[in-house]
């Protein structure tokens, strides 16, 4: 179970901002979001697209806690 | 020295003022303040978007490294989010240090650094829809000014 | 567009606050104020002699040719005259322009004209007696980057 | 006559900052300060000392009428 964020054109492309997923990794809520939405997955796996674990950019796998915040940024567009 | 991200439209020269206040040390404060351009009627709202937590830590650290690097005495930054009308102001820096150069210098930077790198997402609804923009060249090569700089 | 000249001390918020009111084109507005500094306990009165009539004549129209060169939407000069104490601002520069690039440099180089080339007449008055002051080496170098740039 | 204006060091050594002095030119007035002040006559020809004529920086000799204003000014500190 973690909390999942989405941003930008990620929240417009999913049609939600924010949800709680079942996953024990960030690969198995990965494969989670993309089954329910392709375009979702599909988009989540663009090289532009960063993934913040507890506010704090990581990449490659990561395992989840039932308390984990996971962000999914869009290119930032800076203010 | 602290970042605010607010809603709520700000005054840039109430934030001026409180900057200014009590300095006995201090020889130069610049400031910088971006408003939203109306664009010749093609009237636009603005909406700002940012990840609370970690925009605000990201914008607080890379003023905490300018200040190192430009030996600023004090610096204040305060930023919209959410939507923005045509002539609100969005963002609003100001730096304190002993000697003009580099209170200039480092607001510049900051700014460069808001505009094309700050973690934001941006979204213009115009007449003909809403859309998600992205940093334009010109913001990257006034970041970019820097990176050589530091070298 | 104007320039005043001061006798009674200014708050430079009140200033900013005033410059960026009702600005629907405006991208960017830079501002800068210069403080007078304690100088680490050594108190000093500062005070500046201006030639009424003559000094503000020559200091709009350096800032009128510098709205030209940088494309300036507006701007605002306020210099401060007669006995200055420490923490008070001396002057106040605010520029506006549809970007922040021209905004950031106008205002910059307003600042190196006025520090350095202005016509005003300065005296310390320190522990060790009053002199009169003329612009530093810095102040001339940093006023001279821009000749060659208006080559 | 013409309103004499002296700034900064040069009111100093003067000792006065305004006087009314009677003369019908630049080079006569000059001489008139001279004579009553030769420290003064020193400090004016120094070669940064500017002069301005009804707040208009001039060169060399030139015409006063009654109502002019003369202006010396010494080197410009900045602000």
């Amino acid at each position: 179970m973690a909390r999942v964020l989405l941003f930008g054109r990620l929240a417009d492309l999913a049609g939600w901002r924010e949800r709680q997923v079942e996953a024990e990794s960030l690969v198995a809520l990965r494969a989670d979001l993309s089954k329910a939405d392709p375009d979702l997955g599909e988009a989540l796996r663009g090289p532009s697209v960063q993934v913040a674990l507890d506010k704090v950019l990581v990449r490659g796998d990561r395992t989840l806690t039932p308390d984990s915040e996971v962000a999914f940024l869009p290119p930032m567009s800076g203010g | 020295m602290s970042v605010t991200l607010q809603t709520d439209a700000f005054d840039p020269g109430a934030l001026l003022s409180a900057f200014c206040r009590g300095r006995q040390e201090t020889g130069g404060i610049c400031s910088f303040t971006g408003l939203a351009r109306a664009e010749a009627g093609q009237t636009r709202l603005l909406t700002l978007e940012a990840y609370p937590g970690f925009t605000d830590a990201a914008i607080a650290a890379m003023a905490l490294e300018a200040a190192g690097r430009f030996g600023l005495q004090d610096w204040r930054i305060v930023h919209r989010v959410g939507p923005i009308s045509p002539g609100e102001a969005i963002v609003f820096v100001a730096t304190a240090a002993a000697h003009r150069r580099a209170a200039f210098e480092a607001c510049d930077h900051l700014m460069d650094w808001l505009k094309s790198r700050a973690p934001f997402w941006k979204q213009e609804q115009g007449l003909d829809g809403n859309r998600w923009i992205e940093p334009t060249a010109r913001d990257l090569a006034d970041a970019a000014r820097w990176d050589e700089a530091a070298g």
